[in-house]
């Protein structure tokens, strides 16, 4: 069901875990969608030094989740903004149709930490959390 | 530590084809292959062998062998008697009285008759799993016509009181159906002790083969057919019968039975066992369900701060094969109803691991198994914006 | 003269499972018996042999696979598409259009819809037993929201117009379902080209295994489900997948297309050698049904004078196994209302006989049956009241 | 799902055809439902001296029809008019559900011809062909 991408990322995840000196921080998901994602930013002149994320989901969120903490690694936060969950499908070769939302949630983890970053800098920048409420309901 | 010897737990889920039941179904595809409405020898023969499995099917629930109709599934089996019994009594009311923890085949099943005219109670079970069945009674009402409350569930293993619910729907005038697909060939079932009007059971979990399946139908119960056509099954299910599968059904039903006692001593030492250790070995674990009222090779944790896909895709790796909540939804989004209907939160029920032993699992596969969940529950644990060790 | 060696006439009734076919299926019972729903891996390995199984039937018939459906039998099929589609579409209308000489399973399924609120338009066959399809343009009417036509019929072997029936529909924005259980793996079947919006088959009609079919739906083709339940078959059709049914069932299809031309012409030759031969050898023989139009394997007569069990039962003690009229209702008091429909007399329908041909006959079984049947007609004459020599 | 007995009166029929010297015939049964069963009967002094039948029908009213013929040759008509279709389904060792029908038309066949030789005699005896009409509906 899932491409050995997702398999690689899922059982050995890059960069797992808080980091000790991050300056911003994104979460989005929740409990009852069972997938909730954090994203920890560690940025110095807009440049995204270090990043790592804590997930609670499905092997697809923990993947979608590594994966972009590699995407983003490096990069200016206004790129990092560009990323697209698309982006994070293709790096991934792939995902099952049920599982695109965790893409979608890697992507709005990501806008929320780096918002949170220019929040702190006086810029408030609009982010859509789809995944907020995106569960179906329960029967 | 890599477990390399492959280890299933989700007998709940299905299970493999004993060799000798395959060997008895194996003559009937290619030698005695005769349609059983045929007159001549050969589609007699195949009526015959039908007519026997019928016989020792009846045996074992102690009705008549006429009461027994072979269906292509659990599933159909529970369509059939909620539909039939539905649509052939409207006259009489369009009250139907479930439970919360029941298989998809029922709830969605009901779900469709609550949207064609009929009302649907759906009676909470307690925290436990288990179902009052005096809140079973206080929900009957002059329109009930049908009560239907599976025999034992097959996420939790939690049996329901199902003697208790016979005895009210009789004393009510109300027909009383219970899907058996978990219970046949684990517990001891006697309908007519019982008072159970409709039946559903599935031959592949217990070690016979996918797509046959019973359905009980007491005599005088008045129920539409769900597959019209042909005049088999005394003109109550259509369809060329299945002969492989329904000889491959009774065989199953038959040895299950006969070995009842050996498995469930086999399967309960080895489920009591993983459930000792798991609870000693992995803070912060809840087991899912009564544990007395439980089926012997069922047990069912939440791991707290964990999702249950994770959890089964590293014991994949690892060779260890089991489910989180029922098979049908695994990979799905949904976390079960039946854990909800138990009053957990939602991040719980999403990190449940369901563990079903059988025939071939051995004390060995328990201590991999819990040595495997101790390191991953670790794992991903640590991974979690939930858990703050 | 006795003969001793068994002679199976009667591969429309049902056929025995291919040796090949068999032995893809073995594995699937008692070694790869993962549940298909579950994410693990032996149960990814069944889902992805479903797939593949699934892929197969729809190159054949030239659709998408995911508009193949796997059920449990021809039966559930024609029992799925029509009361699916006519439940799903009632808003729009609720006439249904078919011809006098369908199969059980659409008849009595219609019968049922027509007792809750549809409409039924029964097209008569001409005397040929082949429908006009003209007459079904010419039934059409603003509440019409279904045509079911099968494909080829089961007791005279008749092919019906599909392509045009299937142009009609299109022009008329009304559904086209066909039962293409005689015909699947014996005739070329396009749903693209005869524009088929759903299809029904079974495998043990081709040499697979019984209990299992299909049902094709065209994509957007707004039906209601007839299983409710698990998630299996994209949430259309619950119940856990009879894994290796569905493998025999690909397997022996595709074994019947690759030989469909050398099959068509053993089976034709043996049955234009019949039917040469009982033409010449018994005096006041019908037979019944086009014979150009007509499925390759199927040759079906009316004995005057005599009645067709008795003649069954001869041949049986002969070791010769045929039926009259469809197997499903040989044994019964009612007399085919296929050769009804052809306008035959009750006593001349009453006396019909039934022979389809398959792989396992030769041209010593046709000798063999000619002369078996020319002594046993003219000895239940001479039992006849009707006959006066 | 027929008996030995019946199997041998089908297959070996007894008293079958038209009776050269006959004195009287009842014939009962129609096309429509499968069976007509004709009774021919050769009656001196009120006994039955011959007895043999014709029949269009299933197995089993072919073995009726025989096993019929056997139990009342001899008999005085008065004694064969007193047959029963439980006689005849007991003289076969049973028949299925579906066919007692069959049974009843043996009795019905008797019957009428005996009616046939007492009608020449000026006698009139009642007889009820339930079977004359007993064809479930078409479909
Ligand atoms: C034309 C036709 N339709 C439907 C069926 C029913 O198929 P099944 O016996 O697999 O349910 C049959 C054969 O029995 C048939 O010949
Ligand atoms: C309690 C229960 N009911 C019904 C079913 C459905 O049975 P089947 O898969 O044979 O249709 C299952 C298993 O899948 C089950 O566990």
């Amino acid at each position: 069901m899932y491409t050995e991408k997702v398999m690689d990322h899922f059982s050995n995840p890059r960069n797992v875990g808080e980091l000790k000196d991050y300056n911003a921080v994104g979460e989005v998901g929740n409990a009852k969608c069972g997938d909730i994602m954090r994203i920890y930013l560690k940025i110095e002149d807009d440049i995204i030094q270090d990043v790592s994320f804590k997930t609670f989901g499905c092997g697809a969120a923990i993947a979608t989740s590594s994966i972009a903490t590699e995407l983003i690694k490096g990069k200016h936060v206004d790129e990092a903004l560009t990323l697209t969950n698309k982006a994070v499908i293709e790096a991934l070769d792939g995902l099952p149709p049920a599982k695109i939302h965790c893409s979608v949630l890697a992507e709005e983890a990501v806008k929320e930490a780096i918002a949170d970053y220019k929040k702190k800098q006086g810029i408030i920048i609009e982010t859509h959390n789809q995944c907020d409420n995106c569960c179906r309901e329960d029967r | 530590m890599m477990n390399n010897k492959n280890i299933y737990l989700d007998h709940a889920a299905t299970t493999m084809v004993d060799n000798k039941v395959l060997e008895m179904m194996l003559p009937w595809y290619t030698e005695h292959y005769g349609n059983p409405s045929s007159i001549y020898s050969i589609g007699r023969e195949s009526k015959q062998v039908i007519e026997n499995a019928r016989q020792t099917v009846a045996d074992i629930f102690n009705c008549k062998k006429s009461e027994i109709y072979f269906t292509s599934c659990g599933t159909e089996s529970n369509n059939w008697a909620l539909k039939g019994i539905a649509y052939a009594n409207k006259s009489k009311g369009n009250h139907i009285i479930t439970t919360n923890i029941e298989h998809h085949a029922v709830l969605h099943t009901l779900e469709y008759l609550g949207k064609h005219g009929f009302e649907i109670t759906y009676v909470p079970v307690e925290k436990n799993g288990i179902v009052d069945a005096e809140k079973i009674r206080q929900a009957i009402k002059k329109e009930t016509i049908l009560i239907s409350v599976m025999f034992a569930n097959n996420e939790i293993g939690t049996i329901q009181p199902i003697e208790e619910i016979g005895k009210i729907a009789k004393e009510n005038g109300v027909l009383f159906h219970t899907d058996a697909v978990q219970a046949a060939g684990t517990l001891t079932i006697d309908v007519e002790k019982m008072n159970i009007d409709l039946m559903s059971i599935s031959a592949h979990k217990f070690y016979g083969p996918k797509g046959v399946g019973v359905l009980f139908v007491r005599r005088g119960v008045k129920i539409d057919n769900l597959l019209h056509g042909g005049g088999q099954e005394k003109t109550r299910r259509a369809g060329t019968e299945n002969i492989a599968s329904i000889v491959g059904l009774a065989a199953a039903l038959e040895k299950a039975v006969e070995n009842m006692e050996e498995y469930n001593e086999h399967i309960r030492k080895l489920r009591d066992l993983t459930a000792q250790e798991v609870i000693k070995r992995i803070p912060e674990t809840i087991i899912n369900g009564d544990l007395e009222k439980r089926l012997p090779g069922n047990i069912n944790f939440s791991f707290k701060y964990i999702e249950g896909e994770s959890l089964l895709l590293f014991l994949d790796m690892n060779h260890i094969f089991a489910s989180s909540g029922s098979a049908c939804t695994s990979g799905s989004l949904d976390p079960s109803h039946v854990l909800l209907a138990l009053g957990l939160p939602h991040e719980i029920a999403h990190g449940s691991l369901r563990l079903t032993f059988g025939w071939d699992n051995d004390e060995e596969d328990v201590e991999t198994v819990v040595s495997q969940l101790v390191t991953i529950v670790q794992r991903l644990r640590e991974m979690s914006p939930l858990y703050n060790k």
